[in-house]
């Protein structure tokens, strides 16, 4: 196991390298850069505040200089500096990291929970009128533009009921610590991670249902009930375990899609995650720091790939002989 | 079980037993979900065609007072946006330019990723390698994240959006083509082309793609309705092509006016909904027609 | 002059005065949208950190609505007969945030400080010839020839005053007290949570007495409009400053009980919309074509319907709020025949013109879709190009356009923020607030000149009357509107706006009612 | 075999059995009116070939007809119960209690992701019986009941680590757990080789003898039939044709349907045929490849030998089989010979050609001269072409016009026994024995002059299987071909085979003519198989 890990790490090591390699073009194609950002912002410029700021963010150096010395950081594990921010990407990625992985780690399992759950209740009673209603209800939740929900969301529960505070990671200035402190995220938490969530529910659903379905159709189901046992013994024991390994999969592929979803929920609901910190670098053409969330959220995919991997060598034991 | 009834042999020549594969279109038929996807669906379609007919102005003149809420003036049935634009026209143009993104992006999707897919399945080895490691760069990369990157670049424009949109979804396809070629490439009925000295390329095509086409349709459908919410998100983001008045650029416009007004985001954003619904449904019913051994029980 | 919008059972905040006594203390929590890139204002000059910094930071001077000079870190000042010599006395009991006193040697550092850092600090002091500091409150600045606007440019956004004790000797950019910013303002940098807050707390020992009032300041960053406004609505925010929320939200939210509003603080900037046009190229070089363009706008509807009423069409290079502005000049009217007329006249054969609309939000692209609506009804085939805020920036710098929205501000005063736009020697490429369409007219060069250089007012006004005449009739841009951005607050906030820049420098007076 | 049958208790009864097929289906019921008693302490084989409603009889037993399958009418009673009565609690309890069942599969019929001493502790768990520590106990003394080596240490192993013996082994000490009055066997042993068919047949007959159980015993094999049947019972779509003791139905059957399957059972004695004499059409030279799986940075890779020097020739008109067990190599050679796989040594020499040598475009004008007949009538046919196509794409690739070729299509569907109308039609509208008439027809389309099959009957029930059979044999005397006869049926090898090349692991070890080898084994390896072969009893009758 311990190999197949440094394995998957030096692969993903030349992934991240080949994303970034990627990436550092295709920025730097998009029209402006971030000199012109800064002079348009400053509401005045001349050329000697156009011209510093180019050497301030070294743009005066050539491309293929300014990719190793960018990659040369990135060896050292030094995600390099953002000029237009005066910090360290790395430590702006650091504030912003928690509340991305917090939010889309309750998304993840608020999806794969409730889908999983609903989408064995669905299989189980295949063709009844509560596999219709839940599969309509995911694949509503699904339809519906998670942008869309997440405003809906806002003015009904923040709004409207007065229940759930509409922005933000806490309530700022309150002052609140230890467990008041986690009360405090949670609330804010809710509507974002449930928004999140129950459009990713919606395939976990589908793929559970389709996925117990078709294993219950397999032989050793039949042996299961050939022992007498329960209903409910053979869902749980013999068809879930077994139909859970391709959501296994699934789960592994989604989370770049996960991640990639928490721009819209972030700008919505205020959340200061990653996913906003990589518009607004986008928007402002900070380079390093755009870079540097691309480096960091790719190498999150890949933890969670490879968090995957490992979780479905552990549930299935085949896995060890088949490679 | 059903298999092995088939298998008693009859006399050499009797009548071929009767066709028992219901047709792919009947089967869908059968399917209550997949009718109801095909209704709504036509229905946005037909909007498409006949805008240009019941709505021969463009979309983005201003008709009227802004703000009319829907159902109180018959000349603007759903009523007005903050411009004074009639939704009910951007609802009908809006159809085809929504339907457009999704059908082309998808289109382009499967035109990168269904060779690649084909290419790493039949041939397998470096190159199936090296095209999965390609692939799986994409993969990594969150795709959102990218997508707004791709759309940033190249300038917010329908092309840009549909490029962007195509870029993102074809590694699904790559991967489920590259499955089902490698489990095709290996059945007796591809082998047996090979043996009578078929080309590789014949074989590609003839034997190996129409076999998988009915997974790519499923996943085509679904695809179109997911580039379809894509192309809203974008456009909620503001990098909607500021030219064509698509669903998702009302759902985008109107949203910093939800609170006044609550249709300019309501009819558009249904609009999307029931559509991304009927395309899921379809794909369901299709799934379920062409792929029939994980269809439902009944 | 200066209206004030009288909403709710409130009364307006100019005249505070005479509701309920101060009472220290209390937390304002405000909206500030975008993020600022930084708080060091000699170093970043966006609108943001102008507003959070301004609280930071001082200028010498401050300004009333009507732009006369306030004290600021300078308690007293006097020009010379010849406008040659301006001489200020520094407020004696003034310290850094960090203890060290303030004396005129900060200021002298700060001149050389931003006449490398920022632009428009070093085109104001293109002047200045010396700062000398007779004593420890005294500095004297001499100028090579008389500069009438120059008791105009020591507002805390266009010269704060920097440190030298911190800043003397180092490399200005990298230096590591940027992101904990020390000044002399009535509030202190305490902590600045990325994405989420940035927080202000009183600074007790600010240099007049018994101010600030309120303890912390909180300033909340929130990227979503609507999320802004329901921040508001739900009173997690009692301070939207101008330009937070989108136009549509504003006339609900001040109707709402217990909200106060007001158009004030905006004078010094005077923003002021126009369309670039492009007088190098394609059919915007043609002057017959851009006055159609003028009268094709409607600007009546965009006010009434874009900006919720708010503003008014701008009939001129000189907004009717700032000094120079002559009411009495011809105006563009909106007039569709006109326009069309002129179009013929100009030879217009129905080529594509881009339109460049400015990447600010939803209002801005409201607007740019009216004017190509505008635009289209008179026969001119309009396409928008849409890009984010670095591509407008990057297209109107390098004059990648046809036609292109932008608003720019005034400064107070002509020769401060309007000859920029309009003189030759300002057609440089590579910033979007200069001659960006390219017009030169050896009169106008001249008239600018003039009024720069010259200290009575009644010449100044002469020069400035024959430049906009010119102006007008040649249409070098097309003007849209003068934007007015409404602050909105509770009611139970007293004195937030009492100069010119408004909430810049707002939080010195403000205080909470409780 | 002693028929020492006292006349017990009747263990199970089944009175008038109909079980109804869905609508659409080929006939109305799948069972229609089946009666007969399975007695204590007896062996009673269902037999007949498949869709005879066998399989279904034993599922009914245990409750477990598919959904689609519904009771139409008639009675099963054990004891005082009538089964098809009782509700989903009494099935519960019924299963696994009163009435065990083996099934087919053991690769499928076992959990992949349990251990094997768990999936036996769940017997207990799911009728509530022991302490989850007794449960263990008992899972390894019945691990060592059925001779499972390593008891300790199997009960702790999951399916992928057993073979396929083991896991059959696992699935009757399962069903043996709770001791059960009555064991459902459908058809245990189909899936397993012949050798260890053997042992598992021995097994359940041990165990049956020990526990005094009735058996149920489903197959189609008359040769299991004649090892283990105490009674038998033959069955023909859904209806009982003929019952009796062993000894009677196999030596005197009645009824003409039971004479027939009987003598389309292949027998062992080969007949006597000519030695060809032709020239070689094919010689194949030390032919090696070995597979190598998994294998990463840090850890060993697994190889598997497919083929180890391998070497024979074929003469024109001779047939040669290739027979072994699973993974002996025997398909890898077939594909080895067809180039649908590269060999890591070795030639294959096509008269004056060295296949091996060729690439690209000569290797595939060369392919003509050597065609298959794959194993699966079901997965050898593109679903999606129609039999024309199918027939004509390969002469059509070879330079053929269509036209020509759908006139050649024609007369070899003829040969082989189908209507021209045929052409027009798709795949799955044609049963299993006529699909593999049209794979015959596509081999033959290109007019080569060897002909590969590779178990190419194995799929097919016994009847059709003799005829097909007798078309292979037809077809090769009429066209002079060589033919490579892959299967791992020594029955069919006996019948069809001028010589018989016996593999294990990737080697020949035994090569002569099909007299010599049935009258002569030499290799202890070719005894074992021989002796293992069901049904030896009736040949030497």
């Amino acid at each position: 196991m311990a190999g197949f890990i440094a394995q998957r790490l030096a692969k993903g090591v030349l992934v991240l390298a080949a994303i970034v390699v990627l990436n550092f073009f295709l920025i730097r194609l998009a029209p402006g850069d971030p000199a012109v950002v800064m002079a348009g912002e400053a509401g005045a410029t001349d050329e000697i505040f156009v011209a510093q700021l180019r050497t301030k963010f070294a743009l005066d150096q050539s491309l293929p200089g300014q990719l190793a010395a960018y990659l040369g950081s990135i060896a050292t594990l030094d995600l390099g500096y953002s000029v237009r921010q005066q910090m360290p990407v790395a430590t702006l990625i650091g504030e912003r990291l928690p509340a991305t992985l917090l939010l889309t780690g309750c998304a993840f399992l608020i999806s794969i929970a409730l889908g999983v759950l609903l989408g064995a209740l669905a299989a189980r009673r295949a063709g009844s009128l509560a596999d219709t209603a839940i599969t309509g209800l995911a694949l509503l939740f699904y339809a519906t533009p998670l942008f869309w929900v997440s405003l809906m969301a806002i003015i009904l529960f923040s709004v409207r009921l007065e229940w759930l505070p509409s922005f933000g990671f806490e309530t700022v200035g309150a002052g609140y610590t230890g467990l008041a402190r986690a009360a405090d995220i949670a609330q804010h938490l809710v509507l974002p991670a449930l928004t999140l969530g129950l459009f990713f529910m919606a395939v976990y659903v589908r793929m559970t249902r389709a996925s117990m379905l078709e294993v219950s159709r397999l032989d050793f189901v039949k042996t299961a009930r050939a022992k007498g046992l329960t209903e409910g013994v053979i869902q749980r024991r013999h068809i879930l375990r077994n139909a859970l390994l391709p959501v296994v999969t699934l789960a592994g592929l989604q989370a770049g899609t996960l991640v990639g979803g928490a721009v819209l929920t972030e700008t919505v609901f205020a959340w200061p995650g990653i996913g906003r910190l990589m518009y607004d670098a986008l928007l402002q053409r900070d380079y390093n720091l755009l870079l540097g969330v691309f480096v960091v959220s790719s190498a999150m995919v890949l933890i969670f790939n490879l968090v995957t991997d490992v979780v479905y060598r552990a549930v299935d034991p085949r896995i060890e002989v088949a490679r | 079980m059903s298999r092995a009834i088939a298998m008693t042999d009859s006399p050499p020549a009797a009548p071929p037993a009767p066709a028992r594969r219901r047709s792919p279109l009947a089967a869908i038929l059968r399917h209550p979900g997949a009718v109801l996807g095909l209704v709504i669906l036509a229905g946005a379609i037909g909007a498409a065609l006949l805008a240009p007919v019941l709505y021969p102005a463009s979309p983005w003149r201003m008709v009227q007072r802004p703000f009319i809420p829907p159902f109180t003036l018959d000349r603007v049935p759903l009523g007005t946006d903050a411009l004074g634009r009639d939704i009910a026209a951007g609802l009908m143009h809006g159809a085809g330019v929504s339907l457009l993104v999704g059908l082309v992006s998808t289109l382009a999707a499967l035109l990168i990723g269904v060779p690649l897919g084909a290419l790493a399945g039949y041939l397998g080895g470096r190159v199936d390698d090296a095209l999965m490691r390609f692939t799986e760069l994409f993969q990594t990369v969150p795709s959102f994240a990218l997508a707004i990157v791709l759309v940033a670049i190249l300038q917010p424009s329908l092309g840009s959006m549909i490029l962007a949109i195509a870029l993102v979804s074809w590694p699904p396809v790559t991967r489920l083509v590259r499955g089902e070629v490698l489990s095709l490439r290996s059945r007796e009925y591809v082998q047996a082309a090979v043996v009578t000295g078929q080309t590789t390329f014949t074989i590609l095509r003839r034997e190996v793609l129409p076999n998988t086409l009915s997974p790519i349709v499923v996943l085509a459908s679904l695809m179109v309705a997911t580039a379809i919410l894509l192309e809203s998100s974008l456009s909620f983001l503001g990098l909607g092509d500021p030219n064509r008045m698509s669903w998702g650029f009302m759902v985008g416009a109107g949203r910093t006016v939800i609170r006044q007004a609550w249709w300019i985001t309501a009819f558009p954003g249904l609009a999307i909904l029931l559509t991304v619904l009927a395309l899921n449904l379809i794909g369901e019913g299709l799934n379920d027609a062409l792929n029939p051994r994980l269809s439902r029980e009944r | 002059m200066f209206k004030t919008i009288l909403t709710g059972v409130a009364l307006t905040l100019a005249f505070a005065g005479t509701a309920p006594a101060q009472t220290p203390g209390g937390v304002a929590n405000v909206v500030i949208q975008p993020e600022p890139p930084g708080l060091m204002l000699g170093l970043v000059q966006n609108a943001p950190a102008q507003t959070v910094a301004g609280n930071i930071y001082e200028g010498l001077l401050r300004y009333d609505f009507a732009l006369k000079p306030l004290p600021g870190l300078a308690e007293r000042w006097s020009v010379s007969e010849d406008g040659r010599t301006y001489t200020f006395n520094l407020a004696a009991n003034a310290t850094w945030h960090d203890g060290k006193p303030f004396t005129a040697e900060d200021v002298i550092f700060s001149v050389e400080f931003l006449r490398q850092t920022h632009p428009r600090a070093r085109g104001n002091l293109a002047k200045v010839t010396g700062v000398t500091a007779p004593d420890a409150h005294t500095v004297v600045f001499t100028l090579s020839e008389p500069f009438g606007p120059f008791l105009g440019i020591f507002e805390v956004g266009s010269l704060p005053m920097v440190p030298k004790h911190i800043y003397a000797g180092t490399d200005y950019k990298t230096n590591p007290a940027n992101n904990t910013p020390i000044g002399t303002g009535p509030y202190m940098f305490k902590e600045w949570k990325k994405g989420s807050y940035i927080r202000l707390v009183k600074n007790p020992n600010y240099h007049v007495a018994g101010k600030p009032y309120l303890d912390e300041v909180y300033w909340h960053v929130i990227p979503d409009a609507a999320a802004r406004a329901v921040a508001f609505e739900t009173g997690k925010v009692d301070i939207l400053p101008g330009g937070s929320v989108e136009n549509f939200d504003i006339p609900r939210l001040s109707q709402a009980k217990g909200v106060c509003s007001t158009k004030k603080g905006w004078e010094y900037f005077a923003p002021i919309s126009w369309l670039w046009l492009n007088n190098r190229k394609g059919p915007t070089a043609n002057k017959a074509f851009r006055q159609a363009v003028s009268y094709a706008l409607d600007r009546d509807f965009a006010k009434d319907v874009i900006w919720n009423g708010l503003g008014k069409p701008a009939i001129g290079p000189i907004a009717s709020s700032t000094r120079f502005f002559n009411p009495k000049l011809a105006k563009y009217s909106y007039d569709p025949a006109k326009a069309k007329a002129l179009l013929k006249e100009s030879g217009y054969k129905g080529e594509t013109v881009r339109l460049l609309p400015m990447p600010y939000g939803e209002t801005w692209q409201r607007w740019a879709e009216a004017v190509k609506q505008n635009l289209e009804d008179v026969g001119i085939k309009t396409e928008l190009v849409s890009t984010d805020v670095a591509g407008w920036n990057q297209k109107t710098s390098d004059w990648d356009y046809d036609l292109a929205f932008t608003y720019v501000f005034q400064y107070g005063d002509p020769a401060l923020g309007v000859a920029r736009n309009y003189v030759s020697s300002q057609i440089v490429k590579g910033s979007p607030f200069n001659n960006v369409e390219g017009y030169a007219n050896p009169a106008v060069d001249a008239g600018f000149a003039e009024g720069a250089a010259t200290v009575d007012v009644a010449k100044r006004q002469a020069a400035y009357d024959a430049v906009q005449t010119t102006l007008i009739e040649d249409a070098p841009l097309a003007w849209l509107l003068e934007l007015e951005f409404p602050t909105l607050t509770r009611c139970k906030v007293h004195d937030l706006i009492t100069t010119s820049i408004g909430v810049n420098d707002g939080f010195r007076d403000a205080w909470i009612e409780r | 075999m002693d028929q020492a049958l006292t006349p017990p208790g009747v263990a199970v009864a089944v009175r008038d059995l109909r079980l109804a097929l869905p609508h659409g289906g080929d006939r109305p019921n799948a069972v229609d009116g089946v009666s007969f008693d399975l007695l204590a302490g007896e062996i009673l084989c269902l037999v007949g070939e498949s869709g005879s409603g066998k399989s279904m009889c034993a599922h009914a037993l245990m409750g477990l007809l598919p959904k689609a399958v519904t009771v139409a009418g008639g009675s099963i009673r054990l004891g005082q119960t009538d089964l098809l009565a009782q509700d989903a609690a009494g099935w519960r309890d019924t299963r696994g209690r009163r009435i065990a069942m083996v099934f087919q599969e053991p690769m499928t019929a076992l959990n992949p992701l349990m251990r094997i001493g768990d999936q036996m502790a769940e017997m207990f768990e799911a009728h509530g019986l022991l302490t989850p520590r007794e449960r263990r106990a008992r899972a390894v003394a019945l691990a060592r009941e059925v001779g499972l080596p390593d008891p300790e240490g199997i009960v702790r192993a999951y399916p992928h680590q057993l073979s396929g013996g083991q896991r059959q082994r696992a699935m009757i000490a399962m069903a043996l757990a709770l001791e059960p009055a009555i064991l459902v066997a459908d058809e245990p042993t189909t899936a397993l080789d012949v050798t260890t068919q053997a042992q598992i047949l021995k097994l359940i007959r041990d165990l049956q003898r020990r526990r005094n159980m009735a058996v149920l015993f489903i197959t189609h094999d008359f040769g299991v039939v004649t090892d283990i049947a105490d009674r038998v019972l033959v069955l023909r779509q859904g209806r009982v044709v003929e019952e009796g003791p062993a000894a009677a139905v196999l030596g005197a059957p009645r009824e003409a349907y039971t004479q027939a399957l009987l003598a389309a059972v292949p027998a062992m004695n080969p007949p006597a045929r000519p030695a060809p004499d032709g020239p070689k059409t094919i010689e194949v030279a030390g032919l090696s490849k070995t597979y190598v799986t998994g294998g990463g940075w840090w850890r060993a890779p697994r190889t598997v030998a497919a083929a180890r020097d391998v070497s024979f020739a074929l003469r024109r008109g001779e047939t040669l089989g290739l027979v072994g067990e699973s993974g002996s190599g025997k398909s890898s050679v077939a594909r080895l010979v067809m180039r649908l796989i590269e060999p890591d040594l070795g030639t294959v020499r096509l008269g004056d050609t060295d296949l091996t040598r060729l690439n690209g475009e000569g290797l595939r004008q060369a392919r003509s001269r050597i065609q298959m007949v794959f194993q699966d009538p079901f997965a050898s046919l593109n679903p999606r072409r129609t039999v024309g196509q199918i027939i004509t794409d390969g002469p059509v690739a070879h330079g053929v016009s269509r036209f020509d070729a759908m006139e050649r299509a024609v007369r070899l569907l003829a040969l082989v026994g189908l209507d021209a109308r045929a052409l027009e039609r798709f795949p799955h509208e044609f049963s299993g024995g006529q699909r593999q008439r049209i794979g015959i027809a596509r081999a033959l389309a290109l007019e080569p002059e060897v002909l590969v099959a590779d178990e190419a009957v194995s799929a097919l029930d016994v009847s059709v299987q003799a005829q097909v059979l007798t078309l292979l044999e037809d077809l090769k005397a009429r066209f002079g071909l060589s033919m490579l006869f892959i299967t791992h049926d020594l029955r069919v090898a006996a019948q069809i085979c001028d010589r018989i090349a016996v593999m294990r692991r990737g080697e020949i070890v035994e090569l002569k003519t099909a007299a010599e080898l049935f009258a002569n084994p030499e290799h202890p390896y070719t005894r074992d198989l021989l002796a293992a072969v069901p049904g030896r009893a009736r040949d030497a009758a």
